[in-house]
């Protein structure tokens, strides 16, 4: 088990390295000239020469590669070009509201859409069914910002329910938090609702139909434990691998919602880092949510165990 | 690294949010500030955070005067000596008194980047401390403008810093904050493009004049301005009237109707003038290296339907074909009926005729993320397609667009054509400082025109006696800028803000300032 | 010796995915509606009443009224005509994105999938593409490149290209342990034309149904790269950037994000059913079960 | 005694089904599966139902227990437990008598168990659902039952998961699971199938042992006519959804009254060998010293190796066959890949017409590949879906030159001599039936006019009756065409009807190699002996309808 949670560990440096080999090709082979920006309306020539310089612009592209990485690796993200505060300050004080409402979409999803898959593999083609498919394609139709805009609508200004924006953070009760985050979590979850129960549904389905299933029918096992005692667990392992999956989904999701509903969290900062060319920025936020991505990942690999006793490592 | 950023990320989500101060303003503003240095930029919403944390030595009252703010002032009769002297009880946030010395360090400094400063700094035989409070400023020709220069509110005041912070290269950024202002920046709640928290500066003594514009006594009522920034003008306008929010600094004129009839809640321009939206051209590259085509393209365009799909209702813009505004001293509207009344297509049309356009390609820049600019590109590309214009619309986001601005390759090859600005009257209302005006080549502003006439006529004004003379120069630069095409007014328009009405005595000043106003709870 | 039934086409799978009278009522009609709606942006030139671009600022953000069915944006625009125009370049955008996907998805793949030492580079290389999420992805090849039709493609295609090489990968390493591709080895046939002519075939089913999420998705994508000024130019009309235009007015004038956003919904809703359906159909497992 | 003589007449009716039906509703036409059959089983009787796939037999059983697929409904008839008619019953009824009343065993023992729960608790949720026990009862009940079922070390299997244990062992605590709460009627439907012969043996007597013991009624469902003949007291053949005769099972086997049952059981092979042809002096290949190993390697720490074969030599001459006998994991398909170099052997010599393949790369090994070709187990998946048979049959010859048309002239012959009609060439392998495929699989192999032909299970996946004709088939390609045949089973009466030489392994090795005749009817080693030991009704000669001649070793059954 050691020994694999170490190799796991290991695989994920080459992704990581040819991660950061992406994107810093990806900043330096596009147009857009940091120094241009940094040197602001009135700059000269020479003026331009002399900011590339001490940025280290000139130098050639494996070099500053190298001195990228280097500086990576000793936990030094750079500095913003544009408000000359240290990146990894700045993720720092922006990531408690992604983090946060991430998880609550994370747990209200889980909470929705498992229930919502097993009820429609249990009524495979029934009205039950129909609906609940319906729903999760209907979650995949519609662009997330729309949906945040008609919950606005809706729960903020026709009935009051919630805020229409901000953001509180837990620490200042879950009252208060879930005020704020429970239209941003419900909006994002609508899109991972859908998958998480597609993806329920179809497992729930291959396994209702396994041989241990026919077991247990034969044992006597009314359908709920059919259900939740045999099938659910063993359709867990797929279904955990989507809300990995999914978790990219999760962050071009934050993205839009961040804006929509005027959340302080690192997808609205990285969405204003690319549109200024703020590439330390952009460079460690691509960085870190890749990384998260990988370690999800591997939590949910790892986790795979708890669910199948088969699966050991 | 990671593990740091878990850390704090843990820390930051636990951590219970700040307790609020006893009266604390948020307000929306139209960008989020990123860059703390008023001197290597000329964005507004960095000018907008310096009148917060900084002071001035002379400021402009409602009626374009100087008047004292630190300092009082004398002139010698020679017109060639200016003596500042600073009022008492003047400290920096960080308790040292302010002296004469960190105002001529913060003087020099702002003099290598702004254009007026530069001017002034080329007459300059010395500028200097003679004792704590006495700053003697020499020149080595009179020079009229000079107040005007030193008071004005844009782009760049000069805001006085420490003398350790003034020292800085005018190339570099500054990262020490500390300020003289009525307000002090809280730097451990700053989330750049975000938030921006101001605490009242409790050592500040205003002067005792009623605040005037940026004159007069900066007296603070409330503990606490908060700068939110909000990508999404409707998520403001929600939160003006979910009362999340207390201010709304420039409203998108269409979204008026859903704050009418809340009686919470208060519409209002903040001051009379407003903005001046305006295309420059590229005089380096064909087509409009030609003036004939500069002229066409003038002749296409007209205001109304440009201010009409930028701002929508017509309480809010006025066509106006001034190039330095209208409502000020200078602003003359001559040679703009085409631009202000239409019917200039055919007359464009003839010109490109005349001038042998070969349909080259005009590329005109277009910034998608800028609410201000978006639109009027869309509708001139239109305008100049219906004169003859080829015309190759190029979106792009708004930092692109500062960048390829730069450029001066032809357009094919990373340059442009054609891209449109926005600039505050009181910005443009001087042909000195105007920097559409600048007609130095490579050494004027982006589009590089090289025009010796509209420079003799700008020495002809710095040399006006008096206010008629000057009228009379700053129409025939207005004649002559409109014929050259060195611009195209397309009009002014005023983005009305929005309050709480419990937000009362606010000042209508052009840049919006947060002292004087009292909240209500 | 029972009878042998008379011969039927080589395309067998897909032609049973596609014969619509075995799906649902609903895969009917999302098949109905996608018709529609293709239809009716193909024809969109002739059916339009304005040219989409044609701008009246002064007549802007009105209801619908005489000559503009559906009202018109804040340039004066009619909103009907841009709608109808829009379709044609999301269409065209969700086509191209999930055709390029596939087949650059399907060499690279296929490659992966047969020659073990490249398996580990190529696989690697697609878990970093895919570790990067794929909205910031494409926001900065947009913001970087320019926001023209060109690079929205191309930056909705390249996050997409590893979930197809791991689909196509998957499909033929699980077609080599077949034993008729053991059995075309021991007659002799080379690596390349087992490649292009047991497994290539294989593929096609899944990709088919692949390349419907695909579609669906870019054409999501497009818009929300649009919401967020990643998009394409507002000249050239498309359902996500006159969303993202009149996003700002969704509370004047839901029009400008209700029409093209049903549009967008019914298209991609209709696309996923029939998506879902051939799943559905080529599925064995699923299959299986239904009998 | 050979069969079972017991009478039940008087034992009271444990379950009786009459008239039933069962048919498929919402197929049009509302075909029926099930058509009026009766069955009736006694207090302590086993009654087998024997048929081929697609008979009915696992449909009847999953009628009994209410457990059938949505689409098939009983549409009429009545099914009594103990007098008790099941088919009015609702639901939840049919719930508490399942595993109390009714309990059932599958065919497949690997995926019966919930691979997700612990043994005991699967063993104690019997209990858990049908009786108030309290925990620790229904523990000592579950490790009771275990004892019974004699698995060994109850205490850690009680805790292990289904994957730890092997076939053998999860049959029984399948059988535990049913047997616990004391049922009335246990059903087994092809309860050992999937099991190697020895395994199966083990299983059945344990079956017959339970049985004895609580006096429960049996229905036995199998295709396998030596199941039958070891077990049952009662056997009901039935065809296409009807019972075409029953009856006491000395009685069947030897006067059967049915021309379907009759036909049935002479297709099963006789366990005597054939008698071996002549040896002729004409070496096709040789294998010597073949090994393979997997495994070993690892980053980290070195992975377990596993010797899939040892030492594997043997010749073969043309126009001879030469069977590998072996249970699963005995290395039989490891030699047949390694020969077909599906997979590269570890070390060895393969001679193939005196030239090594063993080492040749792909590229040089392409023109021998022509002489050396193969027939898989599973017809479904050994031709190409999408292909023509015509394509899949002229893939070979062209691959080595010949031209198309010659290519298609000589499948259309071939279609002739595997006995299927010319204008098949023309159509998809889904419009076959899985015997009629494996008949075209090995016209493709026939096609390359091949001095070997592996066949790995070729006929393991087919009814007996589809498997005589496939076995007629290759003797007769190869009497023709002189081929020389490398048979993998694991069945020993194939490897008796059709071997001249057997190779016995197991665990990798050979452990004996000869005759067929010698081997079968004398082995010398004790494993060959388990294994033919093993054979259900070995003792019977179904073909004819009596017992064996001889019992060929010493120890009987």
């Amino acid at each position: 088990m050691l020994g694999y949670i170490l190799r796991r560990i290991l695989a994920v440096i080459p992704v990581m390295l040819l991660v950061a080999v992406f994107v810093f090709l990806l900043l330096r082979l596009t147009p857009g000239d940091p120094a241009a920006i940094i040197a602001g309306d009135m700059a000269t020539p020479a003026q331009l020469e002399r900011i590339r310089e001490a940025m280290g612009l000139n130098q050639p592209l494996h070099i500053q590669f190298v001195t990228w990485l280097g500086r990576l690796m000793q936990g030094d993200l750079g500095v913003s070009l544009i408000s000359n505060t240290p990146v990894s300050a700045m993720i720092a004080d922006r990531m408690g509201p992604t983090f946060a409402i991430a998880i609550l979409t994370i747990l209200m999803s889980v909470a929705m859409a498992v229930p919502m898959g097993v009820l429609a593999a249990w009524k495979h083609r029934s009205g039950a069914d129909y609906a609940v498919m319906t729903f999760s394609v209907l979650g995949f139709s519609v662009p997330v910002f729309v949906i945040g805009y008609l919950f606005i609508l809706i729960f903020s200004l026709k009935l009051g329910w919630f805020p229409v924006q901000g953001y509180t953070p837990v620490g200042s009760g879950l009252g208060a938090f879930l005020s704020n985050a429970f239209l941003p979590a419900l909006t994002l979850s609508t899109i991972y609702i859908a998958l998480i129960a597609r993806m329920t549904r179809a497992n729930m389905l291959e396994v209702l139909g396994e041989d241990y299933i026919r077991t247990a029918r034969a044992k006597g096992a009314p359908e709920r434990t059919v259900l939740f005692r045999h099938a659910l667990k063993n359709a867990a392992v797929p279904i955990l691998t989507v809300i990995g999956s999914g978790f990219a989904l999760l962050i071009g999701g934050v993205v839009v919602t961040e804006t929509v509903f005027n959340i302080p969290g690192i997808g609205r900062l990285t969405v204003d880092a690319i549109l200024a060319r703020d590439y330390p920025v952009i460079q460690a936020m691509i960085l870190l949510t890749s990384f998260l991505y990988v370690l999800v990942n591997l939590l949910i690999d790892l986790s795979y165990s708890f669910f199948d006793p088969r699966i050991r490592y | 690294m990671f593990n740091r950023l878990t850390a704090t990320l843990l820390a930051s989500t636990m951590l219970a949010g700040t307790a609020w101060a006893e009266t604390t303003v948020k307000a929306v503003m139209h960008s989020g500030l990123r860059v703390l240095d008023p001197v290597i930029t000329t964005a507004h919403i960095t000018r907008n955070h310096a009148y917060m944390i900084y002071d001035v030595l002379i400021a402009q009252d409602s009626q374009f005067q100087p008047q004292p703010q630190m300092a009082d002032w004398a002139v010698s009769d020679d017109q060639l000596t200016y003596t500042f002297t600073l009022r008492d009880g003047l400290t920096f946030h960080d308790g040292t008194p302010v002296t004469a010395a960190d105002a001529v360090a913060s003087l020099k400094r702002w003099g290598q980047k702004d254009a007026g400063g530069q001017v002034i700094m080329d007459r300059t035989a010395s500028l200097e401390a003679t004792d704590d409070k006495t700053i003697t400023w020499t020149l080595t020709e009179p020079f009229v403008p000079m107040l005007d220069m030193l008071s004005k509110q844009s782009a760049l005041p000069p805001f006085i810093m420490p003398a350790r912070v003034a020292e800085t290269s005018a190339d570099e950024a500054i990262t020490d904050y500390t300020g003289s202002g009525p307000f002090r920046f809280v730097e451990e709640e700053f989330q750049p493009g975000l938030t921006v928290v101001y605490e009242k500066f409790d050592e500040y003594v205003p002067r005792d004049e009623p605040a005037d514009w940026m004159a007069g006594g900066k007296v603070v009522n409330v503990d606490r301005v908060e700068w939110v920034n909000m990508p999404d003008i409707q998520t403001a306008v929600n939160a003006l009237s979910g009362g999340e929010i207390d201010y709304i600094e420039q409203m998108q004129v269409d979204l008026l109707p859903l704050l009418e009839g809340d009686p919470n809640i208060v519409v209002e321009k903040r001051e009379p003038t407003g903005m001046q939206t305006m295309v420059r051209m590229n005089f380096l590259h064909p087509p409009f290296d030609n003036q004939q085509i500069r002229q066409a393209a003038l002749k296409a365009i007209q205001q109304e339907p440009v201010l009409a799909a930028m701002v929508g209702n017509p309480e809010y813009y006025q066509v106006c074909g001034a190039i330095m505004g209208c409502g000020t001293p200078l602003g003359s509207e001559v040679g703009t009926e085409t631009l202000t009344q239409g019917g200039g297509v055919e007359e464009a049309k003839a010109l490109l005729e005349e001038a042998g356009y070969d349909g080259t390609p005009v590329v005109l820049m277009a910034p998608t993320d800028m609410v201000a600019l978006a639109t009027q590109p869309v509708v001139v590309s239109q305008a100049l397609r219906e004169a003859g214009f080829t015309v190759d619309l190029q979106p792009m986001d708004w930092q692109t667009l500062v960048t390829r601005r730069a450029s001066q390759a032809a357009p094919a090859e990373g340059g442009w054509n054609i891209f449109i600005t926005n600039w505050m009257v009181p910005e443009i209302s001087n042909p000195i400082s105007n920097p559409m005006l600048n007609g130095r080549g490579d050494d004027a502003w982006f589009g590089w025109p090289t025009d010796e006439k509209v420079e003799e006529l700008k020495e002809n004004f710095i040399d006006a006696t008096d206010a008629e003379a000057q009228k009379a120069v700053a129409e025939e630069i207005q004649a002559h800028a409109i014929d050259n095409g060195l611009l195209i007014p397309l009009g002014q328009y005023t983005l009305p803000q929005a309050r709480r009405a419990g937000i009362t005595d606010m000042i209508n000043s052009p840049v919006p300032v947060f002292w004087n106003l009292q909240k209500a709870e | 010796m029972s009878p042998i039934p008379p011969p039927t086409s080589a395309m067998q799978p897909v032609l049973r995915a596609l014969r619509l009278p075995q799906f649902g009522w609903g895969s009917k009609i999302a098949a109905l509606v996608l018709a529609v709606i293709v239809v009716l942006t193909l024809l969109a030139q002739w059916i339009a009443p304005h040219d989409p671009l044609t701008m009246n600022p002064l007549a802007r953000l009105k209801g619908p009224i005489e000559g503009h069915p559906l009202g018109t944006d804040n340039f004066g625009r009619d909103i009907f005509s841009r709608v109808l125009i829009g379709g044609q370049l999301s269409l065209i955008i969700g086509i191209a994105t999930a055709v390029v996907s596939v087949l650059i998805g399907l060499v690279i793949g296929m490659v992966a999938g047969f020659f073990r030492t490249a398996d580990a580079i190529i696989m690697r290389m697609m878990d970093a593409l895919m570790a990067i999420p794929s909205i910031l992805l494409a926001i900065a090849l947009v913001a970087l490149n320019g926001p023209s039709v060109g690079s929205v493609i191309a930056a909705i295609t390249i996050p997409e290209i590893p979930r197809v090489v791991r689909l196509v990968r998957a499909v033929v390493l699980a077609a080599r342990e077949e034993p008729y591709v053991e059995a075309a080895i021991a007659l002799g046939t080379s690596m390349p034309k087992i490649l292009v002519r047991h497994l290539v075939p294989n593929t096609l089913a899944p990709l088919i149904v692949q390349g419907t999420y695909i579609l669906a998705s870019a054409i999501l994508t497009e818009a929300i790269l649009s919401f967020l000024g990643a998009g394409v130019s507002t000249e050239t009309p498309t359902w996500g950037n006159i969303m993202a235009e009149g996003r700002m007015f969704f509370r004047i004038k839901p029009e400008l994000i209700l029409y093209p956003g049903l549009a967008l919904s019914l298209c991609i809703l209709s696309i996923n059913l029939l998506g879902d359906a051939a799943r559905d159909m080529l599925d064995p497992r699923l299959k299986k079960r239904a009998g | 005694m050979l069969f079972k003589t017991r009478n039940f007449d008087a034992a009271p009716v444990a379950l009786q089904a009459r008239n039933l039906t069962v048919s498929l509703p919402e197929t049009p036409g509302n075909p029926q599966v099930l058509k009026s059959i009766d069955v009736t089983i006694r207090q302590g009787e086993t009654v087998c139902l024997v048929g081929e796939s697609g008979s009915g037999k696992s449909v009847t059983s999953l009628a009994i227990m209410g457990l059938l697929p949505e689409a098939l409904k009983v549409a009429s008839g009545t099914i009594a437990l103990q007098g008790r008619d099941l088919l009015p019953l609702s639901q939840a009824q049919m719930r508490e008598l399942r595993a109390a009343r009714v309990a059932m065993i599958f065919q497949e023992p690997m995926t019966a168990l919930n691979p997700v729960l612990r043994i005991g608790d699967q063993i104690m949720e019997v209990m858990e659902l049908h009786t108030d026990l309290p925990l620790a009862e229904r523990r000592r009940r579950a490790l009771a039952i275990m004892e019974q079922v004699h698995l060994p070390d109850v205490d850690r299997i009680f805790r292990s998961y289904p994957h730890q244990l092997s076939g053998g062992q999860r049959q029984r605590i399948m059988i535990a699971m049913a047997l616990v709460l004391e049922p009335v009627l246990l059903i087994a439907d092809e309860p050992t199938t999937a099991l190697d012969v020895t395994t199966q043996k083990q299983i059945l007597s344990l079956i017959d042992e339970l049985q004895q013991k609580h006096g429960t009624a049996v229905l036995f469902i199998t295709h396998d006519m030596g199941v039958v003949a070891e077990i049952a007291d009662t056997v009901y053949v039935m065809k296409h959804g009807e019972i075409v005769e029953h009856g006491p099972v000395e009685t069947l086997l030897r006067h059967p009254r049915a021309d379907y049952t009759r036909k049935l059981l002479s297709a099963v092979p006789s366990l005597s060998p054939r008698d071996a042809r002549v040896v002729a002096d004409d070496t096709v290949l040789r294998v010597e010293a073949l090994n393979k190993v997997y495994g070993g390697g690892g980053i980290l720490k070195s992975l377990p190796q596993a010797h899939a074969a040892k030492d594997v030599a043997f010749t073969l001459s043309r126009g001879r066959t030469l069977g590998i006998v072996g249970e699963s994991g005995s290395g039989k398909s490891t030699v047949a890949r390694c020969i077909m170099r599906l997979i590269d052997p570890t070390s060895g010599r393969i001679m193939l017409d005196g030239t090594d393949i063993a080492d040749l790369s792909r590229r040089a090994l392409r023109p021998h590949r022509q002489k050396l070709q193969v027939v898989f187990q599973d017809p479904m998946r050994s031709l190409n879906p999408r292909w023509t048979i015509a394509e899949s049959l002229i893939e070979g010859p062209l691959n080595y030159g010949t031209p198309r048309r010659e290519a298609l002239a000589e499948a259309a012959r071939l279609m002739g001599v595997v006995g299927l009609p010319e204008d098949a060439l023309a159509r998809y392998p889904h419009q076959f039936s899985g015997g009629q495929r494996q008949r075209i699989a090995i016209a493709r192999a026939v096609m390359m006019r091949p001095d070997v032909l592996v066949a790995d299970e070729a006929v393991s996946a087919l009814d007996v009756s589809v498997q005589a004709q496939v076995l007629d088939l290759l003797d007769q390609l190869q009497r023709d065409l002189g081929i020389a045949i490398v048979f993998i089973t694991h069945d020993l009466r194939v490897a008796a009807q059709i071997c001249d030489e057997v190779i016995v392994m197991s665990r990798g090795a050979v452990v004996e190699h000869g005759p067929a005749a010698e081997v079968l009817a004398a082995p010398a080693h004790a494993y060959t002996r388990a294994l033919i030991d093993a054979a259900p009704g070995r003792f019977w000669d179904f073909h004819n309808f009596r017992e064996l001649p001889k019992v060929t070793h010493a120890q009987p059954a």
